[in-house]
Parts: structure tokens; C-alpha cells; sequence
């Protein structure tokens, strides 16, 4: 009887297993498109469609789990008569190629919903979900995962995860749905051998020599559970914020969101979530205006403070994956690397 | 799993108008078979068709249920669409959401009640239920204050709840920042009526205002003598879960909605929060 | 459904957006992150893109003024009525009363199409639009 | 733009002028900010601090409309301080002597004063500019919205030919487009006085290329621009309007003489999306098609030409302005009126358009479209213009002078109102920002920006409702108190038709360009009591 744990995979048996996969369930992977963008996917023709592994998904998961607009509910009102209808159920889906930040991040947001009483609709996307990760041997140019504590590698959390050896994987299997496969599929594996173990930790720790970038998130977040952070540090990054709530949007772990009610007619509408930032004005302001929170100096205080202070003294890690995403796009420059290195390059006052 | 976001049809049975932007808004659930309770001090997300949701807090005692009482003043859009409803239309409410007042500890207790426009609305729950518990050795409260203040005597809300109040021994004192010409009672802040009363180590306060209100009156309570853990607040934020997620009311690491909106002062003073801001 | 490129509705900085589409309905809009302009991020604008597009305030009838009020007619009976008008003018008080405002939020081939219409349709170089503004 | 907006980035020297940049241009915001990060020195002229003018080195805070003095005592200052580009000056350009000659004659004190900014900034600002190979300037409509916009924007050209800062990669001048497709209606000759590609009217050669193609002859006498049209009053010579999709009672100055023009045309058809203020007004209103509901091509500010994609069918009854511009065509007997796809209708107009003769729809699906100008198929597109010669051959120096705005501050109205988009959430007249419920809730209501030391003056609170009031008009709006405009003048944007601030403004014109002097007025305000 073979260890159903931790399997090899070859390479050429890749794409056979995810046609079987596809059979039963939405199968979705990192796909280059037409425009050189790799996004996050839905398979239809696996062999006209190609998946790429080499570039880091423009998107997290968080898409499909909190996308960017859903319908909570409809409504109807007749005669003063006021009732509402659920929202379509989810489909079961595989998600294939999701690197270890992005895994890390949907546990998080696991948690995030799960309290007081389970978010029905995120549930419902979750439930129906297997995800399988592929480690990373080589970090893309902003990621520090590694600072984060969420890579390159994973030690929980994937249905399977996948190991690049070059000609083959490394499959191993978390519990539940992922070992159910493995055992389902076992045909297309063989056994581990002591050489696939050697090198799988020979990549591992290579993997872990290769960021280009050091970002002190450690060090940062102890010091936020120690002092205060010095005031000019928040004007100076929060006149650089032009309030375009792109920091919060691609992050995998910012889950804040609004509710709104869109008419469709005078006696319909439909309730739906969208995305929201804590970094724009309107997100405190009260009905009648009030404002509880000075954006002009503290745009960016509750997003830095929640990933790496608040989160860090709930969970015992901050939500910050390190999975690089904001780090390039901010149109100021004052993305949460800025902030880690600013305040940890401070001097204590 | 219940969908958490769905909120239950409730009808609006009255409609009690306050002054010129308050009304009080009495709502039974349509439903008589989900079982709904609450404590002083919690709120209801209030869905008003076409204009999405708000936190509003019950201003009626969960022992008038199957009444619930919602006092909404004219804000923003939806409170303003509140405002065009009339009697028999159907709203939504899901809830109740938030931490109530610790009702138990308030009994024996000399209770200081003090109030700025709308902010009377949680505190009046509070009050009902303590009025209801009076004739009770185990629950009632040694003695019941309100010092209640309006901008003007035509923005006093809730005047035949007060004077019901003082028939059932409340001490209440009104007062308004501008007075006309008819106005006998007093013409000041409330910060004004505060020195007045004495507070001991037996009196428990319970503030709900304008920011700048609670700021100063917890000033004024602590240099009385006025213990930290015997001063409670409930914070006003902008809400749109109800359940901790959504994000908007966080506050320093706490939700307002699941670790409020009652605060007490020494809980308050670990928050970085602009009701205590210098 | 893939999601759907195109370039944002507002300024001429010109973003290369994608359109997430569901059951007809566009419900997000994202930047692409090779595009040279938008190169991974929007502004405010840019991410909420799709939001108007499902407004309920969205005209969805062709209306002919009839007795003082804006009423919804049929196109033909809309395009009939404009196309009358406008010749009425025209033989009435010349080409050149009549005047064509094209619009800094249409397409390239909407605005020529727009601009050939008036000078050899309706015989006018009476056409402009909001550059200035 | 001459240059792309990508090469920004590795400018060395960057002015702006009239450009609120980050709010109106995020991305180009984005390069500034990141060329200022690699060291670039940013110079803003502009009389509010804006986000952009905080980032600046230099920041030019001049008196509104001053614009020409500032830069002719920059010029001068370069001419002493031996800073021209003696060569390029002498190689591309002609009438550099009379400019010279004029600029000698300048008292630059007296010019400092005119703007307000002391000398030494001035000159610290010149010689940052013309120091460097690698200066680049972006101006936006606070440059061109004056009575002297034309002038305005000649002297931005001046200067830049003085120190030779055209005609090479990460330096030249680039207007910034407003909208979408402000680039490409102008492309596409929706002006009065060109055709397609900039083509002169008069040309009789290009005359009988339209006449070939379209089938009838283009009428030769130039039409009547925008303001002529919409502020001719009742007794306008227009009688018949078509617009689509502009909202010209809201976004044009001296909105009463707007509404007024158009409210008596015997007839006004609207195409449009939303029921604007100006469809309102009309008699027949079309249901257009929104962006996400049509295919076509838009061009940037960088001149590229970029394909949309159609995401959804029409939703209800809608139909794409393509289609109600042709089948309305039809009806007017007008030739040419049948294309099945927007892709013929480019080959038409790369057919009678030079500069985009190699713009077609199976190249612009790659690459992300093309540059005009774009000769042929085998043409890759241009990234940056006046390459190697200007557009009319040697780059022509023309003397510029120092005009007063039309109006000045007195003592009935003495502020100066300056107007423009006021946040990044809105856009234009808001017709489609304000139906994004986050959008609106992130702005929801007008703001007159004032100084700390006028409302100390008037006895305001932040967020009081004041009257604003211009020889034109009167309007009620809320105050915001801040430092980003100076004491004597105010600001406000024209994007809520609750605060239609062009009742206040000028209908006073550009003689050249006939952009009306949208961004100052005097005006006076006034407490309101109690709202």
C-alpha cells in the first residue's frame, strides 16, 4: 500500500489528471491571455488554453471568493409588501497553480467570516472549493513571502500541494477532499523516493535565498505592539495617497466591503457586496457627514495598522502575505513595503 | 446556513413624530414566529427599500416586545426615505447586533443618564427597562437622572416619554442651547447641568451625544469623582455588516459592532477613539 | 465568459481595462497589469467603471416631446421625427442653422461618422464638441 | 502629447502647468510621481496647492491668470543667465530675433510682480528648467481655459523651443486630454474648421479626396464652434441641434445663456446614456449605448489608438450612437450611411485620414494599439512627435504679451472663482460618476475651497453654506475651509447640477481657439443665514 501523503507526479501525467479533474468540477489555473496577462482563469479547453506557471497571477483567489461585486440577495417591493430572495448557489471548483500567498490569504479570510456565525455566502464558495498550490522555487520580484511567514512553501491548508522537480512534482495531500483524489487518481502516481525527498529540500532552500527583497515584517510588527508610530510617518505617506483604494482591491487579505441596494426597476432591486477601502474618505463618514477619521493624516493608518499590528496581536501573524501585489502599482509610492521600511528604519525618539 | 444578510419584512404600526427630524417608528415583525430578543444598548441594521441598510439602535425596552421602536432622526438618504414612509409600509431589520449595556450591573445603582438630541434613543431603552424593573428587589435601579439637552424647545424629542418619566419619579432635567420665548425650564448645555448633581461612588453614568457632548461630560464625570468603569457610552460609526467583517467601524483593533457600541470609559481609554480626543 | 478588454470611459490617460461579466451584467472591472498605461492599477474611477452601467436611471426608450412632456416612442418614430425636423430646418432657414455637437466620450468611428452625417448629410461644418472644456 | 506618456518617467526636469495632474490624470500623476522618486525635479505652476504642487521642488503659486508674464520672465531669465539652446535655436526654428528683441524690453520685476511670485523663485525655477536636456512640460486646461489660452500656450512652446527641449525622447510639451476621446473627436475633424487628421478645409486636393470617397462635396465655409452655437440666445442662427452625448447646460460657462439657447431651438435631439440636463431640454431624446455595450476604437492623450471591446448586448431598447447616427443618416438621404462593422468604418477613415492611414482594426487588436501618426501598414506608430522636423516645418517663435484677465477682483466682486474638477472620484459634469454609489458617497456635494484667512474675514465656519455670486449669476455652495488655495481667491468644481457653478462663469472667448475663460471670474460671497 502506497503513502497516499506524499506522491510524485510526472510532469506528462499533468494535464491528463486535470482533464479528470475538470470532469467533475469548474477547474480554474493561471492563464496568459491574448493581452500577456496572467489571470486566474476558467479552463474550458484544456489543451487550447495556456496555463502559465511562470508568472505571478495578476489576482489573489479573493476574487472568486469575495468578488469585487456580488449579489447577497434580491428584493421586490409590492404594495408596500417588502421580501427578499437568496442569491444563486456556488459550484464546486478546483483551483490549480495557486501559490502559497494567496492560499495563506483565503485561510485568513477563513477565519475572517467564520465569526460570529459563518458568512453564507463566502461559505457556500468555500465549501464548494478544492484548491491545489504549487510551492514556490523561485519568488517574483516583490514578493517576501518569506518575511510574512506564507512561503515559498506550505505546510497546511492545500487540498495538494505541488513541488516543481523539474520533470515532475511533488504532490502532497492535506486532509479531506485532497486525499480523497489522490487516492481517486492514484494511477497517475508513483511512490516518493529518498532522491525526491532530497531534492525537494534541496529547492526549498534554495527557494529561500532567492528574495530580492528584505522587508523587516518581523521587526515591524513587534515594534507597533511596542510604540506608537511617530506621526510624521503617517503625514508622509498619507499626502502621497491618491486615494485610488488599488492597495486594498489587489490585496488578497483586505476583505472590507460595503453593502449597497441597486434598484433595478421601482419594485425591484438586488443587494449586492462590493469591494471597499478603509483608505478612502467616504469609508467613516457618517450619514449627516461626520467624519471620525482625518484622511489628510491618517489615510493609510488603518490598513498598515490592521495588517501588521492588530491582526499580529489577535492571530500571532500579520495579514500582510508578502505576496508583492501592491508594491508596484501604488501611484504615490507609499505602498506597506514604504511603511515597514520607514519604521524600521527609524530612529527610537 | 441562514443567509446572514437577509434581513426579516417588519411593518411600521406607528409612526410617533418627535420634532422636525426625528421620528420615533414602531415596527412588528411580519414573521411572528422568528424568535427575536434584545438588550438596552443593541441595535438593528433597518433596511428601507432602494436605499440599502443602516445601524439604527432600539429605543424601546425588550420588555414592550413585540414592539420595537426605532428613533431615527433625518440624516442621510435612507433616513431620509425612512422619513416618506408611512404606517402599514414594510421595512427590513436583521439583528440584534452589538453589546447591550451590563443591565445587571446597574442595579442598586444611582443612574445619571445624559443625553444631547437623538443620543437619547438607546438610553430611553435603557430607561423603559429599568422603569419596568422598579417594583422589583432583585433588578431595580436605586435611583434613575436624565439630563437631557436640545438645541432648541422645538427640537426637544421624546416630551411625552419624559414627562411619562417624571410621573414615575425620573428625575428629568431638560434643557435647550437657544431658547424662545415661551421656554420656562433651563437654557444652556447639558455640560451646564452636569455640576448640579452629585455624583458618589454609587452613581453610574450613561452618556450618548454628539462626540463633543460625550467628550465633555466624561471630562466633567471623572473630575466629579465618577469612576471609569461606572461611565458608559455607545459609539456612533458608519456600519454596514453588522457582524465584525465588513470593516467600517473598526476601531483600533475592536469592531464597534461586536465589541460595542456600549463602552465603558475604562474600556475607551485604550482606544484611540476622537470621543476622547484632546 | 472571459473577461472582456477595453479601455476606460473617463480621461485620456486611456486604461486597458478588463470588464467581468456575468449572466449580461457587468459586475467588476480590473486593470491589466501589462497595459503600458494602466500597468496593474486604476484610479477610483477606473475600479468602479462597471458601476453605472446597470443604473437604474438609464435611458431605455427613445422619447418624443409630446404635449410639453418627454414621452417613449418607438425608434422609428423618433428617427422619423428627427429626420423631418432637420430637413424642415433645412429648407427653411439653410444648412448652416442647423448645428452638431459630437461628443469626447464616443468612439473614433462614432465621431467621424457623426461629423460626415453634417457636412455632406446635413451640408454644415456647423460640428464641435467639449475640447475646450 | 508630443511625447508618451511612459517616457515621463525618465524625464529630468518636469513642469507643469494648469494641471491638477493626480486628480485628472492619475496615471500620468503616477509617472511624475515615480520620475520625481528617481530624482526628477518637478516645477508646478498653478495657483492652488494641489497634491501635485506639494510633491513639487518648485511650486509657482502665481496670481490667476498671469500665466504669460511668469513664463516670458522665465525666458528672459534664461537669455541671461545664457541658458538658450543656441544650435536647435538656429537649426528649427525662425523668428527667435523678434522674440529676443521683446524679451529684452521686459522689466522682470515688473513681471514678478504681475504674477505675484518674488524674482528669485522665478529664477530658480528658469534655470532648473533650461539646465536640463531632459525637461518636459504637461499642461491642462489651466492653461488654455483663458482669453489668452492661445498665447498661454504658445509660450509653453517658446520656452521649450528656447532651451531645445522638443523633438527628443523624455522631453518635449504634452497637453493632457481630458476625456476619453477628447484626442480622437478632434482626430476625427468633430471641429468646424478641419477635416479628418488635421486636413485644411480650403485644400482643394483634399476636397476631391472626401468627394471621392464620400460621394458629395464638403461645404467650404468654416462652421460655427460650440460657444457660438450654444450662446447665440433666442435669436441664435441656429434652429436645429443634434448632440450626442455631451452635457453642454452643465459644463459650458454662462450656463443661463446655455440653457436659454438651447431651451428655444425650434429643435434639439439628444443622444445619450443618462437623461442629462441637456436632454431635458430636448424634444427627441435617443437611449444610447454605453461603453461596455458597443466596440470602436478611442485615442489618448498620447495619441494612441486603442480598441474597445463590446462586454454586453445593448440593454433594453438601447442602441450604440453608431447605429442611430447611421440609420438616422439614412433617413437624411445621406451617402455612406451602411457600414456592417466599426471595422469598415476605420478602413474608411484610414483611407481619408493620413494620419492614421495604417490604423487597422487587426493591427490595433495587438500591441495595444498604435500612435498616430501612422502612415501606412507597415508604419509602427509614433511615440513621440516632431521628431525630426515640426508639424509646419521650423518651430516659429511668436512674441507673446502679458493680458489682465477679463475680469479683475474690485470691490463688488473681489474674489477670484477658480474653476475646475475638484476630486478624484468625479468626473466632467458627474453624469456617470454620480451614478456609482461609491463614487458619490466618496464626494457627495460641491465644496468652494477657501483660505483660512478669508473665512476668518467673513466670519465662516468650515462647511457653511455661503452665496456666491458673479456678475452672471448666483449660486448657494458649501465652504471648505483649506490652505490649498491663497487668500483672495477660491475654488470650487462644476461636477453637481445642485451647484451649476457655470451660471457664474465667462462666456469671454479666445479669439484663436475660441475656448472660453472658464477658469476665473470675480465673484463675491456672502454668509447665508440659516439654511
Amino acid at each position: 500500500m502506497i503513502d497516499l501523503k506524499e506522491l510524485i507526479l510526472s510532469k506528462d501525467n499533468l494535464i491528463p489528471l486535470l482533464r479528470k479533474l475538470k470532469k467533475d468540477a469548474r477547474l480554474i489555473a493561471p492563464i496568459k491571455n491574448e493581452y500577456g496577462d496572467t489571470l486566474f482563469s476558467e479552463i474550458d479547453d484544456i489543451d487550447a488554453m495556456k496555463i502559465d506557471l511562470h508568472n505571478q497571477p495578476q489576482a489573489s483567489l479573493k476574487p472568486f471568493f469575495l468578488p469585487q461585486q456580488e449579489t447577497l440577495a434580491g428584493y421586490t417591493v409590492n404594495n408596500g409588501e417588502y421580501s427578499f430572495t437568496p442569491p444563486d448557489k456556488a459550484q464546486d471548483t478546483i483551483f490549480f497553480g495557486v501559490r502559497s500567498c494567496d492560499l495563506t490569504a483565503l485561510l485568513y479570510m477563513d477565519l475572517i467570516f467564520s465569526k460570529p456565525s459563518k458568512d453564507a455566502t463566502y461559505y457556500d464558495r468555500r465549501n464548494h472549493s478544492l484548491i491545489i498550490t504549487l510551492g514556490c522555487n523561485q519568488p517574483f520580484a516583490n514578493c517576501f513571502c518569506e518575511a510574512t511567514g506564507s512561503g515559498p512553501y506550505l505546510e497546511y491548508g492545500y487540498g495538494l500541494q505541488f513541488i516543481d522537480l523539474g520533470d515532475r512534482y511533488f504532490v502532497s495531500a492535506g486532509r479531506g477532499k485532497g486525499a480523497d483524489l489522490l487516492k481517486k487518481w492514484a494511477y497517475f502516481f508513483r511512490e516518493v523516493n529518498e532522491e525526491d525527498q532530497k531534492k525537494r529540500y534541496q529547492l526549498f532552500l534554495e527557494a529561500r535565498g532567492q528574495f530580492t527583497r528584505n522587508i523587516q515584517v518581523a521587526h515591524a510588527c513587534q515594534k507597533l505592539q511596542e510604540e506608537a508610530v511617530p506621526e510624521e510617518i503617517w503625514e508622509t505617506l498619507s499626502r502621497r495617497c491618491y486615494d485610488c483604494g488599488g492597495c486594498a482591491y489587489v490585496c488578497p487579505t483586505c476583505t472590507c466591503y460595503s453593502i449597497d441596494d441597486m434598484a433595478q426597476g421601482t419594485n425591484h432591486g438586488i443587494r449586492v457586496r462590493s469591494w471597499d477601502a478603509c483608505t478612502s474618505s467616504g469609508f467613516t463618514r457618517m450619514a449627516g457627514g461626520h467624519n471620525p477619521t482625518d484622511r489628510s493624516r491618517y489615510a493609510l493608518k488603518r490598513r498598515f495598522l490592521h495588517k501588521l499590528k492588530h491582526d499580529y496581536a489577535h492571530h500571532g501573524k500579520p495579514s500582510c502575505t508578502g505576496c508583492g501585489r501592491c508594491v508596484d502599482i501604488c501611484f504615490g509610492g507609499v505602498d506597506i513595503t514604504t511603511f515597514i521600511d520607514l519604521l524600521t528604519t527609524q530612529k527610537t525618539t | 446556513m441562514n443567509n446572514n444578510f437577509i434581513p426579516s419584512p417588519a411593518k411600521i404600526c406607528e409612526i410617533i413624530h418627535e420634532n422636525e427630524q426625528i421620528s420615533t417608528f414602531r415596527l412588528k415583525l411580519i414573521n411572528t414566529s422568528i424568535p427575536f430578543s434584545f438588550l438596552p444598548g443593541q441595535f438593528l441594521m433597518l433596511s428601507v427599500p432602494h436605499c440599502g441598510e443602516a445601524a439604527i439602535s432600539i429605543s424601546s425596552s425588550p420588555t414592550a416586545l413585540p414592539i420595537i421602536d426605532l428613533s431615527i432622526r433625518k440624516a442621510g438618504t435612507l433616513t431620509n426615505a425612512m422619513h416618506m414612509m408611512k404606517a402599514g409600509n414594510q421595512v427590513g431589520i436583521r439583528g440584534p447586533y452589538g453589546n447591550p449595556f451590563p443591565m445587571k450591573n446597574f442595579v442598586n445603582r444611582d443612574l445619571l443618564f445624559v443625553a444631547g438630541g437623538i443620543g437619547l434613543a438607546p438610553l430611553k431603552s435603557v430607561i423603559d427597562y429599568c422603569l419596568f424593573h422598579s417594583n422589583s428587589v432583585h433588578d431595580a435601579a436605586q435611583s434613575i437622572t436624565l439630563l437631557y439637552g436640545s438645541r432648541s424647545p422645538s427640537d426637544i424629542a421624546f416630551q411625552s416619554v419624559t414627562s411619562n418619566w417624571q410621573e414615575q419619579g425620573v428625575n428629568c432635567r431638560l434643557t435647550v442651547d437657544e431658547a424662545d420665548t415661551d421656554w420656562q425650564g433651563n437654557v444652556g448645555l447639558v455640560t451646564d447641568l452636569l455640576p448640579r448633581h452629585n455624583v458618589t461612588d454609587n452613581t453610574t453614568a450613561l452618556v450618548c451625544g454628539p462626540p463633543v457632548m460625550i467628550r465633555f461630560i466624561i471630562a466633567q464625570l471623572s473630575a466629579m469623582g465618577c469612576q471609569d468603569e461606572a461611565i458608559f457610552t455607545t459609539l456612533e460609526r458608519h456600519m454596514k455588516c453588522g457582524v465584525g467583517t465588513c470593516g467600517h467601524c473598526h476601531l483600533d483593533g475592536k469592531m464597534v459592532c461586536m465589541d460595542g457600541p456600549v463602552f465603558s470609559l475604562s474600556q475607551l481609554k485604550t482606544m484611540d477613539v476622537m470621543e476622547l480626543a484632546q | 465568459m472571459p473577461d472582456i478588454m477595453t479601455i476606460c470611459n473617463y480621461c485620456g490617460c486611456g486604461c486597458g481595462v478588463y470588464l467581468r461579466v456575468e449572466q449580461n451584467r457587468v459586475v467588476g472591472s480590473y486593470p491589466s497589469k501589462n497595459h503600458p498605461i494602466s500597468r496593474g492599477n486604476l484610479c477610483s474611477k477606473g475600479w468602479h467603471l462597471h458601476e453605472f452601467i446597470h443604473s437604474a436611471e438609464r435611458l431605455t426608450e427613445p422619447l418624443l416631446r409630446k404635449d410639453g412632456e418627454l414621452r417613449p416612442v418607438s425608434w422609428d418614430e423618433a428617427l422619423d421625427y428627427t429626420a423631418s425636423a432637420l430637413t424642415e430646418t433645412k429648407e427653411k432657414f439653410g444648412t448652416n442653422a442647423i448645428g452638431v455637437l459630437a461628443s469626447a466620450k464616443c468612439t473614433n468611428e462614432e465621431n467621424y461618422l457623426l461629423q460626415k452625417l453634417t457636412r455632406i448629410g446635413l451640408g454644415t461644418n456647423n460640428i464641435d464638441h467639449c475640447a475646450r472644456l | 502629447m508630443t511625447n508618451s506618456i511612459a517616457e515621463l518617467e525618465g524625464a529630468d526636469v518636469l513642469l507643469v502647468t494648469g494641471s491638477n495632474t493626480t486628480e485628472t490624470h492619475p496615471q500620468i500623476g503616477r509617472n511624475i510621481i515615480t520620475a520625481v522618486d528617481h530624482g526628477a525635479k518637478l516645477i508646478v505652476i498653478d495657483p492652488r496647492k494641489t497634491d501635485i504642487a506639494k510633491e513639487a521642488h518648485i511650486h509657482l503659486a502665481l496670481r490667476p491668470g498671469t500665466d504669460i508674464a511668469l513664463i516670458n520672465a522665465m525666458m528672459r531669465i534664461i537669455l541671461d543667465e545664457n541658458l538658450a539652446d543656441d544650435l536647435f535655436i538656429s537649426m528649427r526654428t525662425e523668428n527667435f530675433i523678434a522674440l529676443r528683441d521683446y524679451l529684452h524690453r521686459l522689466d522682470l520685476d515688473e513681471l514678478a510682480t504681475i504674477t505675484g511670485i518674488n524674482r528669485t523663485t522665478i529664477h530658480e525655477a528658469a534655470c532648473l528648467y533650461a539646465r536640463s536636456s531632459k525637461s518636459v512640460i504637461c499642461y491642462c486646461l489651466g492653461v488654455t481655459q483663458h482669453t489668452c489660452g492661445t498665447d498661454n500656450v504658445q509660450a509653453v512652446a517658446n520656452l521649450a523651443m528656447l532651451t531645445g527641449n522638443v523633438e527628443k525622447k523624455h522631453s518635449g510639451v504634452d497637453p493632457l486630454r481630458g476625456q476619453n476621446n477628447v484626442q480622437g473627436a478632434c482626430d476625427m475633424a468633430a471641429l468646424p474648421a478641419v477635416l479628418s487628421g488635421y486636413q485644411n478645409l480650403a485644400d482643394i486636393d483634399v476636397r476631391n479626396r472626401f468627394l471621392a470617397v464620400w460621394g458629395r462635396e464638403v461645404p467650404k465655409a468654416p462652421g460655427l464652434s460650440l460657444t457660438e452655437m450654444t450662446h447665440a440666445g433666442i435669436n441664435g442662427t441656429i434652429k436645429a441641434m443634434f448632440i450626442m452625448g455631451e452635457n453642454p447646460v452643465l459644463s459650458d460657462p454662462h450656463l443661463n445663456r446655455v440653457e436659454n439657447t438651447l431651451k428655444h431651438l425650434p429643435f434639439l435631439a439628444v443622444s445619450d446614456i443618462f437623461l442629462t440636463e441637456t436632454a431635458k431640454l430636448a424634444h427627441v431624446v435617443f437611449p444610447a449605448a454605453s461603453f461596455a455595450e458597443k466596440s470602436g476604437t478611442v485615442t489618448n492623450s498620447e495619441r494612441r489608438v486603442q480598441l474597445c471591446h463590446q462586454a454586453i448586448p445593448p440593454i433594453r431598447n438601447c442602441k450604440p450612437d453608431s447605429e442611430i447616427i447611421m440609420q438616422l443618416g439614412r433617413r437624411l438621404n445621406c451617402p455612406g450611411m451602411d457600414f456592417d462593422t466599426e471595422a469598415e468604418i476605420m478602413e474608411e477613415i484610414s483611407l481619408l485620414t493620413p494620419i492614421y492611414g495604417g490604423m487597422h482594426y487587426d493591427r490595433l487588436a495587438k500591441n495595444w494599439g498604435l500612435q498616430w501618426p501612422c502612415w501606412n501598414r507597415d508604419h509602427p506608430g509614433t511615440k513621440f512627435l516632431h521628431k525630426y522636423y515640426f508639424a509646419r516645418g521650423k518651430g516659429c517663435f511668436t512674441i507673446t504679451e502679458h493680458q489682465e484677465p477679463y475680469e479683475n477682483p474690485e470691490k463688488k466682486y473681489p474674489f477670484t472663482l477658480v474653476t475646475g474638477r475638484g476630486s478624484y472620484h468625479h468626473y466632467h459634469t458627474a453624469t456617470m460618476t454620480r451614478k456609482s454609489r461609491r463614487l458619490l458617497r466618496e464626494y457627495p456635494e460641491a465644496l468652494l475651497e477657501i483660505n483660512k484667512e478669508d473665512s476668518d474675514k467673513l466670519n465662516l465656519r468650515d462647511g457653511e453654506t455661503v452665496e456666491l455670486a458673479s456678475r452672471r449669476g448666483t449660486v448657494h455652495i458649501k465652504t471648505k475651509i483649506t490652505d490649498r488655495v491663497q487668500p483672495g481667491t477660491v475654488f470650487s468644481s462644476f461636477h453637481f447640477f445642485e451647484v451649476p457653478i457655470n451660471l457664474l462663469t465667462l462666456d469671454a472667448m479666445d479669439p484663436k481657439s475660441k475656448c472660453p475663460e472658464l477658469k476665473i471670474c470675480s465673484v463675491n460671497l456672502r454668509k447665508v443665514k440659516h439654511d
